[in-house]
């Protein structure tokens, strides 16, 4: 059975409410064709786990580019990311209490990711130990004293679903990614129940070195073709 | 001193921390500038969060904004033997000690190496990113800042503002000085020639130690 | 049945719990020879633990025993579409429930679905390898192996021998019988028409509880 | 300045009693020319820290098969490995009291690894849990239960030096695996004092694409050539 789908068909399993990871960083590795056509959908009231809101204004003129389309649009009612100064839209959402918004740090934003997963109890990390992050009870277990060196235990993240992008995206769905498009994309992969790639360039297979293979194929569940 | 000569003078003296070989992580903003900075036989590798090393600007070439950009989202590229990798590998090397430098702004900065650097409440939450992994993983953590904000000293005996990390710089550069985080302090190591050090300290809430072998800087 | 004829039959069962799709990693010995018994429209994709989807058997063209390896250190290859990795990747895989079933063989199997095969204390301490993690991360576990062993049970009330993981197999194959592990104890599903529900009881420690839809093995 | 050095000179570099992460698997991701080297150096009293003991018998008719080698020459005084089985002059070193040897279920000691390279404080790991792994306390921080589920924490690894084995290595040690190679290998990169990488062949800087370098040159100190 083939993996590759419309991006109509891919929007359309996404339901209202659904908790969505997005791979991209400021716009970059976002999987632009899914992101806008959700954008056009209607549906709203999203989990959104992203690194970031992106930014108004892409590097093609794009009015709004990547995820900050959805938080324009005001679909988004959760966001949890690293960073959204690039984006005053978010600031100004949560501002007007419409929009929540929780902040982790980047390298435990990946981890975390990483070990919902891959089947880890969390992550022991010495980042944010003494800051405000030690109070995000729904992302901080506890604090622990490990050999006398303070840690944070973070909790694992999953999501719905993760839509990511591929540069070339084989039609078994092993993923090559160009340039610094991979980022947090690579680990959403592993981590939501449903995981659909827009493929910049849909290969035959075999076609991507079986070395350079960065996602494997078992992980992705649908190819959007995002060059169509 | 105008700001732009300001910036270029801090980051020149940011520029003389570093050492040939070294693997850097740049803040956003002023310390991007560092490389144009370095003497021709010094040769760093540029590491950004997103997952780069080896970045250096791209040419009218290499420009591929939609598929190559630094923690900036400025469009660049990486030199020859540069590499992309993803978010996790990229902060398994910040947190895992294998940067050499990391250099970034502050708002605040404390006697014990305390840093606050990501948020005002109620005013302004662009978000930590990766600096809180930066300041705890890198090896050596260099702030470089204006000295104060409008007119207000940001090196305080204690940080007001939430902290990116305990403890964790190991030299402020500014336009009117180089301090260095010690056990004891903040010891004043060298001094713009420009100002005394009755006029640093005035413009510090922090008591600075004097080196005994407080130098011009330059 | 001589013991080469006892393994194909036990492995030919455990083919027919495969579904088209799925991802499998098979155990040292018996498990490997799996595939050759699957239909032909049940196409699976083989993990190999140190590193590898899509093994399949290598030609004398592909043949590569320094590079392509299956985690029995026995020369493979990728099938097109399969993919090499690092441990670390590969267990992330195995732990995150991402390989749909493994199969592999017991010291002993309980009632609880507790599993012992990696150390015989005293006697032979090959290492748990990866099993430990397998058959807590794959989504069902299914153990082949003969029935007794010398003559003693195999399928115990409680493992003697220091367990690999707690109440982890779904599923027990043997010559004898099919046993699937529920929340009340170890329920004999299939039987072999050579044996009676009684001899199976005799040649096992834990109580079985019989299917009301026992089915003749095959 | 060269990180390439003969090997001679990386096994200088390595003094009695050092502790040594080696790539590899059943010998397959070996550095097999500075195992070689090794092996004749008179040297001992190592801690190798190695997924195995590889196996007498190598593809090519070696008589005993990358860190076998070691074993053989009784150089090694402690093994932290996961299987040892298809060496059965492990078992007997071990019998005979002279090789301490350390067990630990591979994902655990995979990721233990990583956690040494990535500044982790552990790793909680559900494998193990209710085995006698809970009583390994040199390797076993706590047992840890997280939201009604039982974990290990497991302690980090790291080492004096990691000898691991690439296919293509750049002149700044940019390394790409080939096949089943990368396995632990990839990950002891980031994990010890001293990291020397055996290369297949050694190539130009440029000719691994950025996208395809598996361990950045920044992790590796020397390259030896392997296929000189």
């Amino acid at each position: 059975m083939s993996k590759i789908i419309s991006v109509k068909e891919a929007v359309a399993m996404i339901p209202d409410g659904a908790s969505i990871m997005v791979g991209g960083f400021m716009g970059c590795g976002n999987p632009h064709r899914i992101i806008d056509e959700l954008s056009k959908s209607g549906k709203g009231n999203f989990k959104l786990i992203c690194n970031d809101g992106a930014q108004p204004g892409g590097p093609m003129g794009e009015e709004h580019y990547g995820v900050a389309k959805l938080i324009h649009n005001r679909q988004v009612k959760h966001l949890v990311a690293t960073h959204v100064g690039l984006n005053p839209e978010v600031g100004q959402q949560m501002n007007e209490g419409t929009l929540k918004v929780d902040l982790i740090p980047q390298g435990s934003f990946a981890e975390m990711i990483r070990a919902g997963g891959s089947g880890l109890g969390g992550v022991l990390t010495p980042t944010g130990v003494g800051t405000i992050i030690e109070e995000l009870k729904d992302y901080v277990h506890s604090v622990q004293e490990i050999d006398g060196k303070k840690f944070l235990l973070m909790k694992p993240l999953r999501a719905d679903f993760a839509l990511i992008s591929g540069y070339r995206v084989d039609k078994l769905g092993n993923v090559w990614y160009k340039g610094s498009t991979s980022n947090f994309g690579l680990m959403m992969a592993t981590a939501a129940n449903v995981v659909i790639v827009e493929a910049d360039n849909i290969v035959e297979v075999g076609e991507i070195e079986p070395e350079n293979v960065r996602t494997p194929g078992i992980f992705v569940d649908y190819i959007v073709d995002g060059g169509a | 001193m105008d700001r732009e000569y300001i910036k270029n003078f801090i980051i020149a003296r940011a520029a003389k921390e570093i050492r040939d070989g070294d693997i850097v992580n740049l803040g956003i903003g002023m310390p991007t500038m560092l490389p144009k900075f370095l003497p021709e036989n010094v040769k760093v590798t540029v590491q950004a969060e997103n997952g780069l090393l080896g970045v250096i600007p791209c040419t009218k070439e290499t420009y591929d904004p939609i598929y190559k950009v630094d923690a900036g989202a400025t469009p660049v590229t990486v030199a020859p033997g540069g590499c992309f990798f993803d978010s996790c590998t990229s902060f398994g090397m910040i947190r895992g000690g294998h940067i050499d430098v990391t250099i970034l702004g502050a708002l605040e900065v404390d006697e014990q190496g305390n840093l606050s650097n990501w948020i005002i409440p109620g005013k302004k939450l662009p978000g930590m990113g990766g600096a809180m992994d930066l300041v705890v993983g890198a090896k050596k953590v260099i702030v470089t800042m204006e000295h104060t904000q409008k007119g207000q000293p940001k090196i305080l005996k204690k940080c007001r503002l939430p902290l990116t990390a305990l403890n964790c710089v190991n030299l402020i550069i500014t336009e009117m000085c180089v301090i260095e985080v010690t056990d004891k302090g903040l010891k004043l190591i060298e001094i713009n020639p420009e100002f005394t050090a009755e006029q640093v300290q005035e413009a510090t809430e922090a008591t600075l130690i004097i080196s005994d072998e407080l130098k011009p800087m330059a």
